[in-house]
This record gives C-alpha cells, structure tokens and sequence, in this order.
C-alpha cells in the first residue's frame, strides 16, 4: 500500500508516456500516430502536475478566509500544465490538418507507404 | 481514496493500450477521450481544478471532435 | 534606456495586427515583416554597445528573478538577435516578390512570428520560457514548410512535426524533472544550485533536454526530417529554416550545456557528435542531384563544424564556432535566396537542368559563388577566417583526440569544395546552348542578395569588425559564474 | 523488427527516468519559487487564485507566448487547408428539429457560462482558456446542430486580432507606467472581489475572447469541406 501511495501518479503518468511513444514509434497509420501524440502529451502533464502535489495538500485558491496556506500544493506546476495542454491541442489541430492534406494528396494515411522522399 | 485512484489509473491505463489497440479509429479517439478525462479526475484529485477543467474541455471534449471531424474527412479504418 | 522586451513585443504585437490591416487595406500586409524586422535590427544595434560592458537583465512583471520570467539581453543574445533581424529583414524583402502564390497574408503573419519565436528563445532567461517560444519557432516552422501544400511539401511537414512533437515532450519531461529537484525554473537559479546535486540524477534531464533540442538543432541521429523539410519549403523559408533556425537550436543546446549543466566531461562526446554529423551530411550532400537538397545537407555539415568548435570550450574554439555561425547563416541564407530564382527560371530542381543558368542570369549566379565559394571557406570570403579559427582553436588544445577530430572536418571540407565546385561548373562551363536571353532575377529580390554578398566580402576581409562582439560571446557562454552575479545580482 | 528495437528503446527512457525519479518523492514539499507565490501572491497581485496570480502575472509572458501558439496553429491550419480552387460545400442533411431547437436554446447559455469562466478567473477555478474553449464547445454545437449557420469569419479574425492585441498593449502600457512589461499598473483592489487584481480580469477576458475565437475558427476550417 505504501508503495501505490508513494507511486501511483508517477505510474500512471509513465505508463502513458511510454505507450504513446510505443504508438508514435510502432503504428503506421498517421491518425493513429497523433492519437499517441495526445496520449504523450496527457502523460506529460500529469506527471509536471504529480511533482508539485503535497500529501493532503489543498487547492492553491484563497477562496475564503482562514485557510492554512502551509498545506497549499505547488502553483507552478499548474501554470506550466494549462501552458502545455494549450500547446498540445494547437500541434494536433495542425497535424489534423496536414493528415487531412496528406490523404487528398495520397488517398491513404499508412505512412510506410508514403515514400516518396529517402529519409 | 488510493484504491479509488489506483483504479482510475489502471482504467486509464487500459484506456491508452485500447486507442494503440483498436484499428476502427473512432473507437481509437473515444478510448484516448477516456483517457484524458480519467486524467482530468486525477488532476482534480491532485488538488488542481483549474488543469482539471483545462483538461476536461479541450484536452477532452475539443480534441476528440476535431479528431472526429478529421476522421470522417480521411478514412476510419486503420489499414 | 532601450527594453529589450521590445524586440518581441513589437513585432508580436504587428502579427497581432496583420489580420485588422488584411481587412482595410490589404496591400499593405506585405510591408509589416520588413518594417518589424528593420525595427527590430535598430533596437538591436542600440543594444549592442551597451551589452557589451554589461548585460541588460529586465524582468517581466513587478518582481525581481527568479520569481518571475527575466530577459537576458548579454552580448549572446544580442548578436543572435541582430543576425536573427538582419537575415529577416533581408529574406522578407526577398520575399515581397517571390510569394506571390496562395493564402499570402498568413505567409507573411507566419513568417514574422517565427522570427519572433526565435528572439525570444535567444533573449529569454528561463527554461520554460525556452521552451514556449521554441515551440513558436517550431509550429510556425512545420505550418510555413507546407505552404506551398504539393505532395512533397505536406509529407515532409508531417515528418518534422512527428519528430518536433516528440521532442518537444521529451523537452518538457526534463524540464518538470529539473523543476521537481530544484523548484525554481530560472536559468541562473538552476544553475547556481546544480553544484549540489548528485551527478546521475542530472544525466536523465540533461539527456533529455539536449534530445529535445537536438531534433530543431539537426545534430546527427535526429536529422532525419531536414533534408526533406528544408528542400521541399519554398525557398524564402528554407533560407531561414537554414539560416536561422537551426542556429537558435543549436544556441539552446550551448546554452543548456555550458550555462545551466556546466559539463565539462560531456563535451568530447559533443565533439565526436558533431563530426559525425559533418561527415553524414557533407557525404549525402556529394551524392544529390537536387539543388535545394544538396544545400540541405550541406547544412547538416555546417551545423555538425559549428557543433565541434563549440565542443571544443576554449575562448578560442566558442568564438570560432559563433564566428562559423554568423558565416553559415549569411552564406546559406544567400545561397538559398539565389537557388530560389535559379530554379525558378530553370523550372526544375536537378543541378543537370541548370546548364547555362549563368549565362541567363549572371549577377544571381555570381552571388551563389561567392555564397558557396564563402561556405567551403575560400578567401577573401567569410567563410575563410571563421573555418580558420576554429582549426586554430582545435590545434591549441595540444589535445590527440581534437587532432584527429580536426582532420576529419577538413576531410568533410574537401568533399564540400567538390561538389560545390561541381554545381559552379554546370552553372557556367557547360551546356552550349544557342539561346543566352538574359533574364535576371527582379530588382527587388536582386538587393538583398547584393547586400549579403557585400557582407560576406566586406567581413571577410577584415574580420575585426566583428570578432570583438564574437569575443565577449564566447566570454559569457564560458563563464557561468557571471551569468548567476549578473541576473541574480 | 522495428518493434523491438522500440521497445528496447522504451526500456532504456523507462530506466532513466525512473533513476532520476529517486530525487523527486511524491508528496513532499520542495519548493522555493511557489512557496513564495503562496505566500506573497495575494498581497503582490490582488487575486485570490494563486494559479491565475501565475499564469497572467508572474508568467505571465509565458501564456503570450502561448496564445501565440494557439494563434499560429489556427493560421497555419487555415494556410493548409485554403482550397486550391473554388470547391463547393459538401451538402448535408438537416438536423432534426429536436436537436436544432435544443442547439439553439443551449448556445446562449453555453456562451454565458463561458464568459463567467473567463471573468471569475481570479476568484475561482478557471479563466481564459477554460472559457476560451467552453464558448469554442458551443460553436461546435451550432455547427453540428444548425449546419447552415455559420459564424461571420470577419467577426472572429476581429475577436482573434484585439484580443492579441489587448494583451500586447496592456504589456506596453505597463513598460510606460511601470518601467516593467505587463507591470500590473492598475490598482488592486481587495482581493476576493470581482473588481480586483488589476490587470488580470482585463488580460483573462482578452485570452478568452482570442482562445474562443480561435478554437472556434479551428473547428470551422476543419469542418468546411475544401
């Protein structure tokens, strides 16, 4: 038990980092390849806002007088979070719309078969 | 309580190998929905509303009907 | 008192606008960039002078560092900037002409917020900060190389958004591990307390960052999206692309490496790196037959010798590696500005079709010369004193490995020299076709080209004009402890 | 093949990163930067939510940058997907009347949710980008449910370039007030009360206006068949 209290955000933000980049590394279909961009990016943002957490920590708003500010869990990691889920979304609508571009052009989104260009 | 994020994690964790797994794209898109809105839970329960609702209305909502859209511009099945 | 907020703030603030002044007066959307960058150039000039003796620290917001986000406007900075806005300024007025095809408002709006992503990347004193405008620099990057939305344009822009993505996550894990150690995520901040931490627990985000970074700076394993991307842009961008992006991703890397780390013992493995890379690229360079592709990879040479001179970390070897720097972005961007009109006349991108191209337009085709004859690192060109410094920095290191590593680089160098020679040859001695019509490249694109060479002649003969600059950039990457004082005070 | 070398690769990343996690216990306090929000943030900056105190004030060029990006990927979106020549629109079929008129009851309210969002932001959770995406949820509703309206795009490119706008001026005007970008140059009010904090509110409902919009004009090049 001591274990999953002291691990399981960390855990849990991990292992979708790793499975989306076994996506983006592994799948040939491009949708898919961005589905995996979102999952590393949910991963991401879970483990910046995990590291600022306090155990029994409170919510960082001072929404009526009297709260100990002691427990207060860190504000920093948030700020950079509504940052980076921002980011995320602007860099899949734009790859949303290249694969939309990419499948006019190529009538499919298998990236393995759309080689026209040597790496 | 850490029964209670420990499973939340464990279904976002299948949620993640589901949308790897599914070759009909759609389900792909709704199983990484899921996943961004048990993560928004947990944000929340990681005393972060303000992420939480971030989280919950475009990570969530906005991204997984922009993929809809995009999908039904391209093609659904994975080849 | 000149802000150095100034630099990214107007200019953002005009890209803000282009869209009020598409609606009343479209005409006029072209002039914003030139106009932003000319700004931004003077600002740059003021600065530079003043930095000189001492770096201008503002911060942003009420507070003092390292609560809240700092700009570091050090002679670093303000010599990338002034290139960033000179290299602008000049690809833009290019650019007047040759964009004429497609959504050419959003061109112009894309166009300027790159350039404003990269200032504030070379500016800004804290990570995080970094990493925003890195991805300014970068998204607008993938959006501008699909631009001209052919084939190989949009497949090439969705490689380098893959692996710009991955990245920039990678980026942002080492940033939240640095974060988790230190709680603090100003530059100087970290790099004062780093001295107390355990060496391994500093390799993972090291690693990580310099991944992140490497994938826009193009060092070796990572390159695999610049070749394509670089090509198949539309010439203006790919100047800048060349120019100018690479070389702010390869200042973060330097910047993350000597200011925050600190690592000493990584450096001989960066050297090895960036051989490495300037062999990779100079090899696949002799076997194109595509121009834009062949400059692309003459690139990736170029970026791995600026790599190893920085590796090197002597005052000698950073200046020489900046000195590089300035040499490439000015030799490639003329290089790329001329390959444009070049291919654009000869309606095709194999070096075989521009047979007698220098005939047709010979002032164009005189400019790339000298750009290509200033890259391979000929006299009285540029190239010559920079390549110069960095083969006297590597021989004083009285170092066997730097021997060996030098050796190679001017290997890479002959192999550059031939097939620029080659393309220089189809250019003017072959192909005796009877029809010499003179048709040269328009006016306007014409100046900023004449301006670059110009540069790179005048610079090349007496290269006091900016080695002094070059010399107190070297200095303040060098010296760690003057960055902490200066911003913390 | 490539299958495995991935996940050899996946290995050596899940390695690292979990040495360099023995630094970082989850749970424990180990901040310096954030403490001193905490403490100073209300007095400093008049709002009472210390995130929003963070991500308009003291990062507050941070989130600049940020609906930069959120700009440049709406304009390169479009870049993209400008039709090459004059295509026409896909004809759809028109929702029933149920969901028409349930679209149009809701829109409204949605949109004042969305503002109140984005105005609370220095009270409560929330602000410019929470309602910035919720008004972007209830375009989305119109146009999946009233498919032959469709937003002015004068309008949003209007919305989208004053409040980039605003954001840059306030900034500028805080250099010539304050000696400092976006120097919070206004008075701060007390704190817990909707007029407080300054600039904040005024920065949030800018961020808001741009975050909707573009969102918004996202979704709209996305759908419209080029």
């Amino acid at each position: 038990m001591g274990f999953l209290n002291s691990y399981i955000y960390y855990i849990g933000a991990f292992g979708l980092i790793l499975i989306g980049l076994y996506i983006i590394l592994v799948k040939r279909n491009l949708i898919k390849v961005i589905v995996g961009l979102g999952i590393l990016d949910t991963g991401v943002n879970l483990f910046l806002i995990s590291v600022g957490y306090i155990t029994k920590g409170t919510a960082p708003i001072f929404s009526r007088t009297g709260i100990d500010s002691e427990d207060m869990v860190d504000p920093v990691p948030q700020a950079l979070v509504l940052t980076a889920i921002v980011i995320g979304v602007a860099v899949l609508a734009l790859a949303l719309s290249l694969a939309i571009r990419l499948y006019q052009h190529y009538g499919t989104l298998n990236l393995r078969k759309i080689r026209e260009q040597k790496w | 309580m850490i029964l209670v994020v420990s499973f939340l994690v464990f279904l976002m964790l299948v949620g993640a190998v589901a949308a790897s797994i599914f070759r009909d794209l759609i389900s792909a898109v709704i199983a990484a929905a899921l996943v961004s809105l048990i993560a928004s839970i947990l944000f929340y329960f990681l005393q972060a509303p303000d992420v939480a609702m971030a989280e919950a209305s475009i990570g969530a909502a906005l991204t997984a009907a922009i993929f809809i859209i995009a999908i039904r511009r391209t093609k659904r099945y994975e080849e | 008192m000149v802000n150095p907020v100034l630099l990214i703030a107007v200019p953002l603030g005009l890209a803000f606008a282009i869209p009020l002044f598409a609606l009343f007066w479209k005409a006029a959307v072209k002039y914003i960039p030139p106009a932003a960058l000319a700004f931004n150039l003077v600002i740059s000039l003021l600065l530079l002078p003043k930095v000189l003796e001492n770096p201008v620290i503002v911060s942003i917001g009420d507070w003092q560092p390292p609560f809240c986000i700092n700009l570091v406007a050090g002679p670093v900075g303000v010599l990338f900037s002034a290139i960033i806005a000179l290299v602008g300024l000049l690809v833009s007025i290019y650019a007047l002409d040759y964009i004429k095809e497609g959504p050419t408002e959003k061109y112009h709006m894309l166009y300027l917020l790159l350039l404003t992503g990269a200032t504030g990347v070379v500016l800004t004193g804290d990570i995080f900060n970094l990493f925003v405008f890195f991805e300014i620099l970068c998204i607008s990057s993938y959006a501008l190389v699909a631009y001209l939305r052919e084939r190989s344009g949009i497949e090439s822009a969705v490689k380098y958004l893959i692996q710009g993505a991955v990245g920039s996550s990678l980026l942002l894990i080492g940033i939240g591990l640095l974060y988790g150690q230190f709680g603090t995520l100003n530059m100087a901040d970290i790099a004062e307390k780093i001295a107390s931490a355990s060496p391994i627990s500093l390799f993972v985000p090291m690693v990580l960052i310099i991944t992140g970074l490497g994938v826009e700076a193009a060092i070796f394993p990572l390159n695999a999206w610049l070749p394509d991307a670089h090509s198949s842009a539309p010439s203006s961008i790919s100047a800048i692309l060349s120019g100018i992006a690479i070389e702010v991703g390869l200042y973060a890397v330097a910047r993350v490496i000597f200011t925050i780390f600190g690592a000493q013992s990584f450096l001989p493995f960066l050297a090895l790196l960036g051989i490495l890379t300037l062999l990779v690229g100079e090899m696949c360079a002799f076997s194109q037959n595509n121009i834009k592709r062949m400059l692309a990879y003459s690139s990736i040479g170029q970026i791995g010798l600026i790599l190893f001179a920085l590796a090197i970390a002597t005052s000698y070897g950073v200046t020489g590696g900046l000195f590089q720097l300035v040499s490439h972005a000015l030799s490639k961007a003329l290089l790329f500005l001329t390959a444009g009109y070049m291919i654009y006349r000869a309606g095709s991108m194999e070096i075989s079709s521009l047979e007698g191209v220098g005939k047709k337009m010979p002032l164009t085709c005189l400019a790339f010369t000298i750009g290509a004859f200033s890259l391979v690192g000929l006299p009285p060109f540029i190239g010559f004193p920079s390549k110069f410094l960095v083969v006297q920095a590597a021989l004083a290191t009285q170092e066997a490995i730097f021997f060996v590593l030098i050796g190679l680089a001017l290997l890479g160098t002959v192999i550059e020299a031939a097939y620029f020679f080659r393309v220089v040859q189809v250019l003017y001695f072959k192909g005796q076709r009877p029809n010499p019509g003179r048709k040269e490249a328009p006016i306007i694109a014409l100046v900023p080209m004449f301006i670059l060479t110009i540069l790179i002649i005048v610079i090349g003969i007496y290269p006091r004009l900016i080695t002094g600059v070059l010399n107190s950039a070297a200095s303040e990457l060098l010296n760690r402890v003057e960055y902490i004082r200066s911003v913390l005070g | 093949m490539r299958r495995i070398v991935s996940i050899l690769l996946l290995i050596i990343v899940a390695v690292g990163i979990s040495l360099s996690l023995a630094k970082i216990p989850f749970g424990t306090p180990k901040t310096k930067v954030g403490r001193h929000y905490i403490d100073e943030g209300v007095k400093e900056t008049g709002s009472a939510n210390i995130v929003t105190s963070v991500v308009v004030s003291y990062r507050g060029f941070d989130t600049l940058g940020e609906v930069t990006v959120l700009f440049i990927a709406a304009i390169g979106l479009g870049a993209v997907l400008t039709a090459n020549g004059r295509e026409k629109m896909r004809k759809t079929e028109p929702a029933s009347l149920v969901l028409y008129t349930g679209c149009r009851l809701l829109f409204p309210l949605i949109l004042i949710f969305g503002t109140y969002i984005f105005i609370h932001g220095h009270l409560t959770p929330g602000g410019g980008f929470q309602g910035g995406a919720i008004i972007a949820s209830g375009f989305l509703l119109i146009y999946l449910g009233c498919r032959e309206r469709r937003i002015s795009r004068i309008a949003s490119n209007l919305a989208e370039s004053l409040g980039g706008l605003l954001f840059v001026v306030i900034g500028l005007l805080g250099l010539a007030f304050g000696s400092y970008f976006l120097s919070n140059f206004l008075p701060k009010g007390t704190a817990n009360t909707l007029f407080s904090a300054g600039i904040i509110p005024i920065i949030y409902i800018a961020i808001g206006f741009k975050v909707g919009s573009e969102l918004a004009g996202i979704i709209d090049n996305l759908i419209e068949e080029s």
